[in-house]
């Protein structure tokens, strides 16, 4: 394994000591319980965001504190929930009185820590729970769907609510809709190497892909043959639209996620297939992102996501926002 | 029960995970995400940590200790689950029962809570498939005086429930996502509680 | 070789396009001869900058056009630097009174063929040249240093001056000026794969890294077993530092630059190491940046750039910028 | 000279730069960057495909196009070096001139414009280290008769030239980014310039 690393145990709280100081103009880094909170509380009071999960996936979450996102991010050892004592000092630190909304991707950790962290509290709070991966088939009798690259732009947009002083209520509803209204698939070339294990999570052929990949290196729908980008995107686009199942001349957010190992020359070449097969079933791709924004380590490969788009989810997507991660207008 | 006795078997415990490191992360890797085996060193190490502090305090507040413990630095699903597991054991202790009473009614407790945070029961290829009988189990022989005769019984039936949970579809937890795929693996949950109970027991068996 | 791609020969143009589609609200991308400018002439007249280079190093240089920064930027295919055409066709594009300035990083390729493209001008124009790559000894005798993630650093601050309406002089010495002020280096981890090769383009042992490697994956200083990210950033440091001799006190930009196949995790970790030495030596981290901003496809591995500031520079990279890669205050 | 000769030549070396693509691919990989093989595949494909077009114009003219097709399809070192060599030579072609004669002056005036470009010399372990002793000894043969000849002694000369790059310390191009490391390697665009000129001496040799 080759990483920039001293020892693996100090892997997690030295690279958030390094991204508070990069990042001192936006938010402060507290450690032992780990949390990444603004640096400066909201003038007016509002609903505050806290998200979470585990670390390996960066930019998520922690780059998403800021004006017009989150309030607050806890960062668990690499792909391990946080533990429930950072929700809950976080949570004491950001709340202005209008309540706390937890955003948990859908893993059973996640789950099961946020749930014993807002147990711990005496402040009113709600949950919004991201699964967007349709890789997964959903089910209420099971664990049902992952929630990966869809949860920052379920942050983004309720972030950008919360700061209009909507209510918690308002912010969760909003948040489940936005939820509901984007669906994700991935696929991946390489595994990742968890720094703790020291070699990759799993073994995969020269010529073969993971189709329907988890953010943590979870096997997805099947092994197969590399397609190429086009064949790709045709099938994750499948999924995801069969999913979504959206109107003639819908209006869409297509966002195209790279894992970490995959160069953004791909990735744009990847946004190209996938808006290709869009324009052919008059579907409106009016608002873009591509990069690596939720990351899986180093693994090679990603992910395209669609979020199909109404005026309050455009007008709170290209409200102002300022975080480590994702900057516009301010 | 002592405090002395609870960290002696968690020094077990961690003897034979450690003996079986590579074998558990394997097992995450194939149908999780590979952190399954440092999450419980983590939680295993931690709570050893803990020895000197807690020495001579009351079973029950040493388990809470420990529970807490586990919480607040192990995260992840074993994380939530195992500390639950261990602070619903500390709710039920009571200086009344004998031993083994206790370690029955306790036991129930916490896999009960375990079963609730979880949203999880048998059959759905998690730990529960080792927890839930094995709970059974002792509940069964909490009037059997023969404590090695117990510790036999408990550990076939963990072993068990660990095979069990090969041929099952996964329905909770991170090898739900899998589907059929996750057939053909036992759960890296199952084996690590497995393991922790045989270790326990082995130590009765050869007290 | 795994990798988002339909035909090899087709990968930048329908990259391009993808980049263009993405970022419609800043630029337009030309194709053959190919070049990215931005959407809007300016307002007033300014002087125009255009850099360029071989692809590979996205978001380099295309990922910088925009407000406060180029005026436009002319890909090459994948490591080899663009045509005199492209500049030429750029130019004529963007021109808008004020001349031309060509920012270009120090290889025989990109300066013969800029030089070639300003041959064919009949525009005042001319040229920047980056070189701050310390890993290379410099003379007037050979080619010299190479130039690498310090240009993006030239490219913000002279694209800031421009923008002020300030003279070609002024932004050539200007942009001289901060070049001087900026030197870098990097190790790798691991090598590039080339596409049209579709092979990595060295071999590098588990336990080795390539010391001062250039960001084509050419070999550097020297090859050598992995060490602790302490250890690297003191050695990057040092070359870095005795190049710059900083005084006491002195404020530096410090840039912590992915090659494409290390994640953010690590690259923070890295800036931590690298901050903890310039603190212990008493200068001044007081701007930052980290990401993967000047890539090598998917390298794994990074560089420092350390950039001395005085009062002009700090103003000229703190203001407004607008591009698909930097963006703030706007 | 004209322009069907131009283009079997090129077909000539075509065939052997393609016969060494692995060899030339991996010169730049050690010392360089990897990417001289498909400029260099790139300008050859590029100037056949104007065949057809060209067939028929004088020689100055299929050359200036074929540089202007070069330098605006390959990028890199060699495609701005060999654009200016080729469009340089196209600038002294004389009609009144023998075949041999326009070749010597035309490849010296080509090869001038190139070190002026390339701000190189011989012994900078470029392919100048090539072409500059064949542009001497194309003028010391401008008068000799005996065209096989003449081709023998340019294919000894282009492959002693590419040889002595071997041991030299790079001080010009990516390769001197390497300083001492560049030694021993033989320079990839000193390999291609040498492997065409052979490819044209053998054509005339085997005529
Ligand atoms: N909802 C659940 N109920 C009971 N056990 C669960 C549940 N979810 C996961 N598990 C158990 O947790 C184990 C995985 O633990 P671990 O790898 O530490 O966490 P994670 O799955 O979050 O990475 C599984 O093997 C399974 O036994
Ligand atoms: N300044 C120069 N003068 C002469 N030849 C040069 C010069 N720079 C590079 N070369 C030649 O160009 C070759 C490399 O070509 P190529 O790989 O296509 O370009 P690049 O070096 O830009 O990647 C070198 O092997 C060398 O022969
Ligand atoms: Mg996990
Ligand atoms: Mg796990
Ligand atoms: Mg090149
Ligand atoms: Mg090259």
């Amino acid at each position: 394994m080759k990483k920039f690393v001293n020892n693996i145990d100090d892997i997690l709280t030295e690279s958030l000591i390094g991204f508070g100081d990069t990042h001192s103009d936006i938010l402060e880094v507290n450690l032992k319980p780990d949390f990444v909170v603004r640096k400066s509380k909201p003038v007016n009071p509002k609903v505050a965001l806290i998200s979470g999960g585990g670390s390996g996936h960066e930019p998520l979450h922690a780059g998403f504190v800021g004006y017009g996102m989150l309030d607050a991010a806890c960062p668990g050892h690499v792909f391990s929930a946080p533990t429930p004592d950072q929700m809950e000092a976080a949570a004491s630190q950001v709340h202005s009185g209008k309540g706390i909304l937890f955003i948990v991707k859908n893993y059973s950790g996640d789950i099961m820590n946020f749930e014993m962290g807002a147990d711990m509290l005496n402040l009113e709070n709600q949950t919004i729970i991201v699964n967007d991966d349709v890789a997964v088939e959903d089910s209420t009798f099971t664990t049902g769907r992952r929630g990966v690259a869809g949860t920052m732009i379920v942050e983004k947009t309720i972030g950008s609510l919360a700061e209009t002083g909507a209510s918690l209520d308002e912010c969760k509803t909003f948040g489940d809709h936005v939820n509901k209204m984007t669906a994700s698939m991935g696929v991946a070339f390489t595994s990742c190497t968890v720094p703790a294990a020291g070699k990759p999570t799993f073994d995969i052929a020269d010529d073969q892909m993971e189709f329907g990949v988890g953010i943590h290196g979870e096997p997805g729908r099947k092994r197969e043959k590399i397609k190429t980008a086009d064949e790709i995107s045709f099938e994750l686009m499948g999924a995801i639209l069969e999913d979504l199942k959206p109107n003639n001349n819908q209006k869409v957010l297509l966002h195209i996620n790279g894992f970490g190992g995959t160069p953004l020359m791909e990735l744009y070449l990847l946004f190209n297939s996938s808006k290709k097969i869009l324009d052919q079933k008059n579907i409106k791709v009016s608002r873009s992102l591509v990069g690596n924004y939720t990351t899986s380590l180093d693994m090679a490969g990603g992910s395209i996501t669609v979020t199909k788009l109404d005026q309050k989810i455009i007008e709170h997507w290209d409200s102002p926002v300022y975080t480590a991660a994702l900057r516009w207008k301010i | 029960m002592d405090a002395e006795k609870i960290f002696n078997a968690l020094n077990q415990i961690k003897i034979s995970i450690d003996q079986h490191k590579d074998e558990i992360e394997k097992l995450d890797q194939e149908i999780g995400d590979g952190d399954h085996i440092f999450n419980i060193q983590r939680g295993i190490n931690e709570s050893l940590d803990l020895k000197d502090e807690l020495s001579g305090q009351a079973p029950n507040e040493v388990l809470k200790k420990i529970g807490i413990k586990i919480m607040t630095t192990v995260g992840g699903s074993s994380g939530a689950l195992f500390a639950t597991l261990i602070m619903g054991m500390s709710k039920k202790y009571s200086s009344e029962l004998t031993n083994q009473k206790n370690i029955a009614s306790m036991f129930t407790e916490g896999v009960n809570a375990m079963k609730k945070r979880g949203k999880a029961d048998l059959g759905e290829k998690t730990m529960l498939d080792v927890l839930i009988p094995v709970s059974i189990e002792l509940e069964k022989l909490s009037d059997q005086k023969d404590v090695k005769l117990v510790a036999g019984n408990i550990k076939e039936v963990a072993e068990k429930g660990m095979l069990s949970t090969k041929n099952l579809i996964a329905t909770k937890g991170r090898a739900s996502f899998l589907g059929q795929r996750s057939k053909g693996h036992i759960d890296p949950g199952a084996r690590s509680s497995q393991l922790a109970i045989e270790a326990i027991c082995n130590t009765i068996i050869n007290a």
